[in-house]
Parts: structure tokens; C-alpha cells; sequence
């Protein structure tokens, strides 16, 4: 799918999401965009920066705070044929509007026998770090993931970001789009550098439903998406020069999901560490065990470990939030563990 | 109006009413002796809207191609006013592979692509949909228009108040019915709302409503005319509220002990009303009511003759249509 | 806990959910009821039967279609000590309150640093059955277990819907409380025989957070909850016949979560089979699949087994609709497939 | 009005003003040279009131040991003037042990059980929960009353809706604040709201709405105790809109690049304004001017020492809590 040849230059996650929605405006008049402060704004981290410069009010519109409401409303003119992309400005702020999402954007296609089409994108930003607390940090991907009739896709890098919008975007379903604020290389938020990275200028798509083996190795499998690809990555090449190779899944979507690459990469190591910033019970890090333990447990040498948020919520100070955040050096120690 | 214009109207509530009675009778036929909802050939929930007609034939009446409907649980008036296929429809309500939505949806979740129909079973959620759909149409600079039904009930929900105000602010083409029967299951109006006037409310937008109070179909024909029309013309969206009639239980299987009106309620039954006015006003004889209500009894009973024939869906293909 | 000296009477689950908030009630001035149709109506499922008759008004209030409004409501008398018992008709409709909910129910007393207690039980219909389609049937328990900051129980039996609701209700903490439709002994539903049976009259509880062995058994452990135990129970005595013997764990509770007694039956059968009505994926299923890998894999001698909604929406038509649900069928025929 | 009351709004404004502008040099102290939200001693993001103050200060003075808040997102006015201890509330912002959530909560959840104050960061939110508080009050038998503080973006969620129309059908003791400052964040009351006055939604749940046009502490101080002295004879709910002013950004660090009204905002400040006033009617002094700012000032830098002086939470503290 990638056009490899074509030039690219070092742009953040945000620009990459913003370019990527920017090509399908401009070859789609159906694409338009609505949220809270996408307008003149950008969006608050980002994601549609410059294009109400180039598409005006007119296709990027300023919401009221009217989540069910402008949700609805986004399902209502996907179903007459249009393909918005619509933004809720947090994921913690999926409660207000969730009707629309689970009962509605995502049910509908199946209640008609699939004689409606919901080709609709709702993206939302999420994650902690930064102090934000309880209702501003969450990642909530395991909630998505739960429903059925919504593809999930969460991207780790500005290359995924663009290409996974644009296939969100195509996509004849609606497509749940969590990018991190963490991760999208914001200049007044704290970033990982693999924030910023090359992109290719032109248009180019990533498949919805592959993960992507973001490193190859061969003691260890961590299982992650999102920012915690990133702190993967630091992790495992400071590991590396203690002579402990780790494999890193970044599993890009989470419906559909890639067993295959997860079982595979499961196989070769033995040694299953789940790295997620969502709560720990009744998510991603189940679903991950439970296909392991359901196509064969002894792929196992060691028990699985997991490292997510210990089922509280997220905490203000910093101290707190970075004791339960899975952090760099939680990421280090759990794989010492396993091959310990 | 013409007599013709009368004599549609009372067509349409009339063939609305057969429609609603007969599956008032196929419904319960098959749950006896222990009545189970799930049992029978037309299993699960079941909100009939006898006593509605008038909202949902005098709003359907000026609606053409194009025109988008969100109903609500208690949605078959407005189907059939609104042109859905009687059979598809029935097909669907008996979970037939023939049915609108190949069994999928059922009674509360029918969906007519053609005719921009749909229903959802949460209360109040059809309102923001159906603004979206208006919005769709302002951006195609078609002069369609998408009416949003609900209760008196849903009035008090969220998404109402988000939805009026998105309407208003950006002057969709839509809409906004509200059947005001007295009930929301067994809590009355007084229960559940705190003015006595949904009309009222949509001041707070700025939007025009009016609420009509007898349940008369050439009062809502008329109402929904001006609305409709300032809607296609691009004035914006109007909100109506019709004191409508619910004739029977919120469901079937509701005994209706909460009931403190059931007092000669037939006498407020808006069909036979009509067909005394129209009979009065010399549009309407006994040998013309008469063929009305034969000519609906037939294609009520095609279209369940069409659904009993129709195939049941294999278990294997609720796997499908998950996902395009 | 249990007062088996006192005399019992065969009665519904309905009946025995609505009998122990009367007792609670007439034991406490702060505990009343609010929802939709649970006054003179006796609630649709009838959770509240015959407590308007002896309350009133004052005590058990019928409330406008406003869930956001009165679950927000029964928060804030919680706050203020009272302790409310909101019913969420179906829980199919949390999408419309699920901020409350999640965001404030859940969290006020972490947010508060413990200074704050929400003492409120929400209880809710759940399950499917009767073909009342997409948005009438789904049990989402895993949904509200993966969110930190609420307790969530799901009896399956009178004995236990009086003594968890009892618990719940003096209980300092926000309680999900899911009941399933055709586990209430309702005369207008099909019902399986177990959801009547012997209760005693007096007062008692079930602690939150202990499974219970509903059956004994040696060959398969099955790890299961609410209508799906009563099913299980009948597929076990069947295939007892057949000289197969099946534990059943009824979870009871999901937070807590009673890891113990799975692993030791896990440990003791070395088969695994979840019967879940909930979806498949991101839900229970794959938590109790994590909890038997990441204490010792080698516990399974055979891949576990998942019987759970094959994440789709609950279709209308019966002959859909119990082609994705785990009927005794269904069960029966995964018990032999792990003994294959 | 006595010049006792008056000088009383005018020193609990000029607290609120030296705490937020403290707050402010203190919360971008250590951000630079490259500024990073998550970093610093106050670190997440910060919602300052500053030009808010009459809402606040014109409300609380109408309450008592006993009486409700539930504030948004921006929520230090209305936990100073309702007497939340300025010290626990600082060391929460700074998130230690001392701190009204030893650290938990953060400025955009501040819990005082004692106060019964509380905010919350999710829009609109805070409305139905004092409904509740309302409630448990009545159910008691007390006359105190629960306040609901949101923004007249606020106004356009439905909770808003759901809530006034709660309490007006219970009749509950509740008086619902909205501050429209123009601004939701980047959009302008014109671009989320469909009416130009909440006062007039109210009437939609026929309640009474007033709305204050002018930021003027003593005009809010008049309808606020008009709309108490209601709620706690027991006469229900009412709404009241202050036109007020977002003297700064809508967080900290926003750049307010779309904002078309910054021109001699500073004119629009409410406190010198009134300090004007307050001085042509003889009431205040330069003197007295100086020494209840000086007072404030003392007051904030002990808050701030105190804060400093506090213990960091352990990482681990942060298991604790999750249940009681
Ligand atoms: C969000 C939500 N809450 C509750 C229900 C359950 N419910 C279904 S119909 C109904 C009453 C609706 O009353 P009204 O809006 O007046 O419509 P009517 O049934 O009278 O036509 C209720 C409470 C629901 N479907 N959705
Ligand atoms: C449900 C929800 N949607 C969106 C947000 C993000 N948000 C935080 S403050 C804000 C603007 C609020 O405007 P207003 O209500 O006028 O209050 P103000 O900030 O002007 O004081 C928004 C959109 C939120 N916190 N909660
Ligand atoms: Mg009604
Ligand atoms: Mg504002």
C-alpha cells in the first residue's frame, strides 16, 4: 500500500492525521469534519491543523459541547451517503454520547441486514502523563474493542497516523481512530522523538487489521499499541546492549485484531509481556491471553505478565499517576522478569 | 383541503389501523395458553400506535423522494404513512429473510434505505440522526427534509435539548414530532414533564412550535404544511407536538392497572371521529368507508400471507453484516 | 452469612430482588428507590414489585426519561449519605448515562482521596432471549468490570439475587447490580425452573466478591454467570448421565473477582470453558483466560474454550438470534469438544 | 445594600482575583523554556477564573453551613467564595498529601465533603448530581439549597436539560448558575448556542431565568438571593445567566489567536470597576483598597507555603482509594 518512492519529510503524528484527512477532502467532497474546536482551532491537539484554512467553515465545523447530538448527527449524514469525520475532543468523554456509538453508528449497518452504510470516523484523543486526571486520561481502546460493529485502529507513529486515517476514512464502516496526545508530537506536551518522523508526502494508506512487527527479537513478545510502542522501543534498545532482544507487536488495530502476528511472534519467543496503558481487567491484555490460551497454552514457557493501569483511575500528582502509568522502567522490569 | 385531501388522510389511518390491529391479533394469537413474549411468530416486543394515526398521516402526507423519517420504538404509523413496503415491513416484524432487514432488525430497528427510514428503540436517539440527515441535504442544495418523531416522554431526554439547538443553530431542514399520548409506559405526562407544552420548549432555540390539542389529523396535515414547507425553503426547523391517543398498552402483554383514562376511551378514537366528520360534511359514505376498510383489510392480509411464506433466516447468517 | 434456620418459601428472583430492598428500606430511612416504571408498575422486570405499595411515592419515585438526570441525582444523594437504589431499565441504554456512571459514580471516592462515599446501587436488566433485538439484549458486564471504581454483580439464583442485593445496598461502594430478564421468574417470559426456588424470609447476605461452586465436578471446569449457570446446571446433569462430570463456577461477582476458586478448579480439571452471554472479545472471557495464564498455563491440559456472543449484535429473528447465543446446546457440545 | 456587604463582595473578589493571578505566575514559574503542561509544581491543565469573579462572589454570599456546590472545570471562584480552606485546596492543585485529595482529584476535582463542594472536568456534568444533593436536603427536612455552576457552552449539553427539568418537576432546592463568558474554549456563544439567553430556556421547564448582562457583582448578589430565599422556602428551582468575562485564556497556554473581543479588555475588568464605584460612592479608599489587597496577598502566599511545604504522594498511595 505505501508509495515508498515518494519524498517525505519529519512531521508530528498531529500533521500527519491532519494531511491524511486534508487528501480526502480534497478527493472526496463527502469528507467533512465536526467536533469541538477543529475549526480555527485545530483541534486541540492537533488533528485538524490548517484545514479550516484550506476547507473553510463550511467542511470543518465548530460543534456545540453536544456530543450525542453532533455524533448523531455525523451517523445521520454517513447514512445518506456523506463520510464525516468527526472528533470527540477526549475519549473519557465517550459517556455523554455513547448511545450514539455503540447502539447506534455501530449497530446500524448489522440491523439493516446491511442495507446501511455508517461510513463514519470518530476520532478521540487519549492517554496520561501530563497530570490531566481521572477524566482527562484514559485510553478506553478495551471498551471500543468490546462492542461489535466498529473497527478500532490506534496508531503509534506519524507513518501509521496518516495511512490509517486514510484507510478510516475509505472504510465503508464506522472507525473508532484513538491517537495519543502523548504521541502527537505536540510542542507544549512532553514527547517521545518517534513523535516526529518521516512521512511520505503523497497519499498512502495503511490496512486496517495488520499489526506491525515494530521490532524484531527473539527472547521476549511484547504486545502493545499506542504511545507504549514508543516506551517499548526505548526499552528494547537499552535492553538490547544487555543482550536481551524483545520483540515488539504494535498491533495498530484492535478490530479486527491480528492474532496471527501476535500467536507467531508468541510461538517464536515463548514469553508473552502485555504492555497497555488501558485499565488491566476485562480488556486488550485478556483478549491478548485469551488467544494464546485458546490456540495453545504451552506456547507459554513462563506465565504471561501484564503491565496496564492496576484498575484504578488515573491520579492527578504526578508522582501517583506515573506509579500506575506503564512507564519506561515497569516496561524494563517486567521483561527482566520473564526471563529472569 | 379537497375532499380528496380528506378522504387520503382517512385512507391512510384507516389502512394504518387494519394494519395495527392485525398484528394485534397475529401477535397474541400463537402466545397462548402462558403467554410468552418470546414465543410465537411475531416474538419480543410490540408497541402499537392505535390512537396515533393522525400525527404520522398528517405530517406523512406532505413528504415526497427524498424525505427522511427517524422514528421511534412505536414506529409502524409513520412506516406505512412514509410509503415503506407493507411487506418488507411485515416480513421483517415476522423475522423473514424477505424483511426489510432480513430478520435482523425487528420491529423497533426497520430501516428503508429508499424511503430514509429508519427507527431506533432508545428513546430520543432518532432526533440528532435526523439532523445529520437534514445536514446532508442542505450540503447536496436539495430542498428534502427529515422529520425526527418521538414521545412526550423522550422530550425529557438529552438528546432532545442537544438536538433542537444544533437544528436551530444551523438552520437544518428538519422536523421535530412529538406524539404526546399522556403516557410514557405507566408514569403520565404530569410525571415526567415539567410544563405542559413541549411547543413551549422550542422557544428556547428560537425555533417556532405549536402544539396541537385534539388529536385532529387536518390540524396536523396543516401544522406540519407550514413547518415543512419553511423547512424546504430554508427557514430552519420547526418542532410540533401532537396531544395524540394511545389507545392501547405501551406494549402488548401491558395490563395498563396504572390506567386512570380508559373511561369510554373509544369514544376518542380519532378514525371513527373522522369518518363521522367527513360522513357529515358529505366527502364520506358508509358504502365508500366500507371499500376504504376492505381494500386495507386485503393488502393487510397479502402482506402477512407474504411474510408467513417467506423463508425463516438460517442460524449461521447472524454472523453476517457485521461489518460491510 | 445465611440465617438457614429461618423458614423458606419457593419464590421468583424478581421477587426476592424486590424483598430485599424492603427490608433494607424498612431498615433504613436513607435507602429509597428511583427509576423508570419502578412505582406503581412494580418495575418491567419487576425488581421493585409490591414497594410502592407499602413505600409510596415519597420512597420509590418514578422519574422522567432522564438517565443521565436522576443516575447524576441518585449520585448526589449518595454524596449526602442517603443511599439510593437507581434502576437503568435496560442496560443496553447505559450509553445515555454512562457518564455519570463511569466518570462520577465510579470515581467521586478516588478523586476524593476517600473522603468522599457513593454509597448507590444501579441495577439493571440484562440478556437476551426473546428476540428484543440490537438494543434490548446485550448483558455488557464486561463493560462496566473494566472501569475501576464500581463493585458489579450478577446473581443467578433467588437465593443469591436476595442476599447479593442486600449486601449491595449496605454496601459503602457504587454496586452494578445486572439481573438477566429470563432469570427473573417473570409468568410473561419463558424461564428456566431455577429462577424459582427456596429463599428464606428473614434478612441475609451474599458477600460481594465470593464465586460459588454451583456444581461439583472432576473433568471441565466451567467458569460462567447470571441466566447462563441455570444453563450450564442443566447441561451438567445431563451429561452426568452420560458419566461426564462438570464443575460449574458461578462467578456471582465480577469486581471483585474471586481469581481463587477459578484457578483451584482450573487446577483441579485442567479444562476450561467460559460461558458467557456478553461478547466475545476485550470482555470476561479473555480476563479469566489472562488470570489462569499469568498464574501457570501448564494448569490447562487441552486449549481453553470460549462460549460467549460471537461479537455481532443480537439479531431479531429467534433463529438468529439463538444461533449466537450459548444455549444448553451449545454448552454441551463445547464440554465434549474439550473432552475430545 | 449596606457598605458592609458591599466591601464584603469587593474583598472576596479581590481574594479570588490575588489567588488566580498567584496561581497563574506559580503554574507557568517552571513551564519555560520549553513550555510542557505536564511539567512544573502545578502541573495538568489549569482553568483560571479571572473576570468571573462577581458570579461567584455575588452567589456565595447567600450561603450557608449546610448549602451545596457543584462547580465545572473552572472552578476556584466558586471554591474560595463558598469557603473551601484556601490551603488544602493549593496543596490539591499542587498535588500533595494536604490536599483536599491528598493529591487524587487535581483543580478540576476538588472534593470538600465538609463544604459540601465539589467539580467536575466533564461539561454540564455537575448539574444533575446537586439535583441529587437537593434532593437528600429536602428528603431531610432542611431548607439548605444545592448551587449548579456551568458555562453557557454547558448549556447546549443535555444534562442541562435533564436537570432543570428534574428539578423543577420535584420541585427541588436548586439554583442553576450559568457564567456565559462568549467563549466555549475557541467557539463563540453565537456558534454553539441557538438563543441569545439561558434565562428564557427556563421557562421551558417554567422555572424562573434571569439573566445579568453587565458582570455586575451587586446585580448578581440581588437575583441570587432572590432565587435562594426561593429554593429555601421551598418554591423550586431557578436559573440565572451572568454575562461575565474570561479575562485570560481558556487554559493555560492557550494563545487565544481566534479571540476577536481582547481590545482594552482590560476596561471590562468587573473588580476595578466596582472598586471604582465603590470609591466615587465613598464607600472604599485607597488605603483600604490597598490593605484588603495586601490581606489577600498575605493570605495566597501562606496558601502557597503551605502547598510547597507538603508532602509529594508515594507512587504506590496510588492503589489506595479505589474502594472505601
Ligand atoms: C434511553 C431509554 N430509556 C428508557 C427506555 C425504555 N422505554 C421504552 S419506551 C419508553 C416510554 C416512552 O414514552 P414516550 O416517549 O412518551 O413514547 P410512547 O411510548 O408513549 O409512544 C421507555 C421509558 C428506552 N427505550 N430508552
Ligand atoms: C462532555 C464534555 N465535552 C467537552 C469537554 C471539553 N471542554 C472542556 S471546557 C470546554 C468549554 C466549556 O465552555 P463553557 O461551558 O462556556 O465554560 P468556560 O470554559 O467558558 O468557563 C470544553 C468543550 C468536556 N470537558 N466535557
Ligand atoms: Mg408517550
Ligand atoms: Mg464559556
Amino acid at each position: 500500500m505505501t508509495t515508498t518512492e515518494s519524498p517525505t519529510r519529519r512531521i508530528t503524528t498531529a500533521k500527519a492525521m491532519a494531511e491524511a484527512i486534508g487528501h480526502e477532502m480534497r478527493a472526496d467532497p463527502n469528507v467533512f469534519v465536526m467536533g469541538e474546536d477543529v475549526g480555527a482551532y485545530g483541534g486541540i491537539f492537533g488533528s485538524t491543523t490548517d484545514l479550516f484554512a484550506e476547507f473553510g467553515a463550511d467542511r470543518v465545523m465548530d460543534t456545540p459541547i453536544s456530543e450525542t447530538g453532533f455524533i448523531g448527527a455525523g451517523i445521520g449524514a454517513a447514512v445518506e451517503g456523506m463520510r464525516p469525520v468527526v472528533e470527540l475532543m477526549f475519549v473519557d468523554f465517550y459517556g455523554v454520547c455513547m448511545d450514539q456509538i455503540s447502539n447506534h453508528m455501530a449497530k446500524i449497518h448489522y440491523e439493516s441486514g446491511g442495507a446501511v452504510n455508517v461510513p463514519m470516523v470518530l476520532m478521540s484523543a487519549t492517554g496520561g502523563g501530563y497530570s490531566d486526571a481521572a477524566q482527562h486520561s484514559q485510553c478506553l481502546w478495551g471498551t471500543f474493542a468490546h462492542l461489535p460493529g466498529m473497527k478500532v485502529v490506534v496508531p503509534s507513529n506519524p507513518y501509521d497516523a496518516k495511512g490509517l486515517m486514510a484507510s478510516a476514512i475509505q472504510d465503508d464502516n464506522p472507525v473508532i481512530y484513538l491517537f495519543h496526545k502523548g504521541g502527537q508530537g505536540l510542542v507544549w506536551m512532553e514527547k517521545n522523538p518517534r513523535s516526529i518522523a518521516d512521512v511520505p508526502e503523497t497519499p498512502f494508506t495503511v490496512p486496517i487489521g495488520e499489526a506491525a512487527i515494530a521490532r524484531e527479537g527473539t527472547d521476549v513478545t511484547i504486545v502493545t499499541l499506542s504511545l507504549s510502542v514508543q516506551h517499548s522501543l526505548d526499552v528494547a534498545e537499552q535492553l538490547a546492549e544487555e543482550g536481551i532482544s524483545v520483540e515488539i507487536i504494535d498491533l495498530r488495530s484492535l478490530v479486527p485484531l491480528d492474532r496471527q502476528t501476535v500467536l507467531e511472534s508468541v510461538a517464536k519467543t515463548g514469553k508473552l509481556l502485555v504492555v497497555d496503558e488501558d485499565y488491566k481487567s476485562f480488556g486488550l491484555s485478556g483478549e491478548i491471553a485469551a488467544i494464546v490460551a485458546e490456540t495453545d497454552p504451552t506456547m507459554l514457557t513462563k506465565p504471561m505478565s501484564r503491565l496496564a493501569v492496576p484498575d484504578v483511575p488515573i491520579p492527578y500528582a504526578r508522582s501517583l499517576e506515573y506509579g500506575i502509568l506503564p512507564t519506561r522502567d515497569k516496561i524494563a522490569a517486567a521483561v527482566k522478569d520473564l526471563l529472569a | 383541503m379537497t375532499t380528496l385531501d380528506r378522504l387520503g388522510l382517512y385512507t391512510e389511518m384507516v389502512r394504518i389501523r387494519q394494519y395495527e390491529s392485525r398484528i394485534l391479533q397475529e401477535y397474541h394469537a400463537d402466545k397462548t395458553p402462558a403467554w410468552d413474549i418470546g414465543a410465537g411468530l411475531i416474538p419480543g416486543e410490540m408497541h402499537l400506535s392505535a390512537g396515533q394515526e393522525p400525527a404520522a398521516v398528517g405530517v406523512c402526507a406532505h413528504l415526497r423522494k427524498g424525505d427522511a423519517i427517524t422514528a421511534p420504538h412505536r414506529p409502524h404509523h409513520f412506516a406505512l404513512a412514509h410509503g415503506v413496503d407493507m411487506n418488507a415491513m411485515t416480513a421483517e416484524i415476522y423475522g423473514r429473510t424477505t424483511g426489510l432487514c432480513q430478520g435482523k432488525g425487528g420491529h423497533m430497528h426497520l430501516f428503508d434505505a429508499e424511503n430514509h427510514f429508519s427507527c431506533s428503540g432508545i428513546i430520543a436517539q432518532g432526533y440528532p440522526v435526523a439532523c445529520g440527515q437534514a445536514l446532508a441535504m442542505t450540503r447536496r442544495g436539495t430542498d428534502n427534509v427529515a422529520i425526527a418523531v418521538a414521545g412526550e416522554g423522550a422530550a425529557n431526554q438529552g438528546a432532545f435539548h442537544e438536538s433542537l439547538n444544533l437544528a436551530a443553530l444551523w438552520n437544518l431542514p428538519v422536523v421535530f414530532v412529538i406524539e404526546d399520548n399522556d403516557w410514557a409506559i405507566s408514569v403520565p405526562r404530569a410525571g415526567s414533564t415539567a410544563n405542559t407544552s413541549n411547543a413551549d420548549r422550542a422557544a428556547g432555540y428560537g425555533m417556532p412550535g405549536v402544539r396541537i390539542e385534539d388529536n385532529d389529523v387536518e390540524a396536523v396535515f396543516e401544522a406540519a404544511g407550514a413547518a415543512i414547507d419553511r423547512a424546504r425553503a430554508g427557514d430552519g426547523p420547526s418542532l410540533i407536538e401532537v396531544h395524540t391517543l394511545r389507545l392501547w398498552g405501551h406494549f402488548e402483554g401491558d395490563a395498563q392497572a396504572y390506567r386512570d383514562d380508559m373511561e369510554n376511551i373509544d369514544d376518542r378514537d380519532p378514525i371513527p371521529r373522522y369518518a363521522a366528520a367527513l360522513t357529515a360534511a358529505g366527502d364520506l359514505t358508509e358504502a365508500k368507508a366500507a371499500e376504504i376498510t376492505a381494500a386495507a383489510d386485503a393488502e393487510v392480509d397479502a402482506a402477512i400471507q407474504f411474510a408467513l411464506q417467506s423463508p425463516i433466516p438460517e442460524p449461521a447468517d447472524a454472523l453476517l453484516h457485521v461489518f460491510a
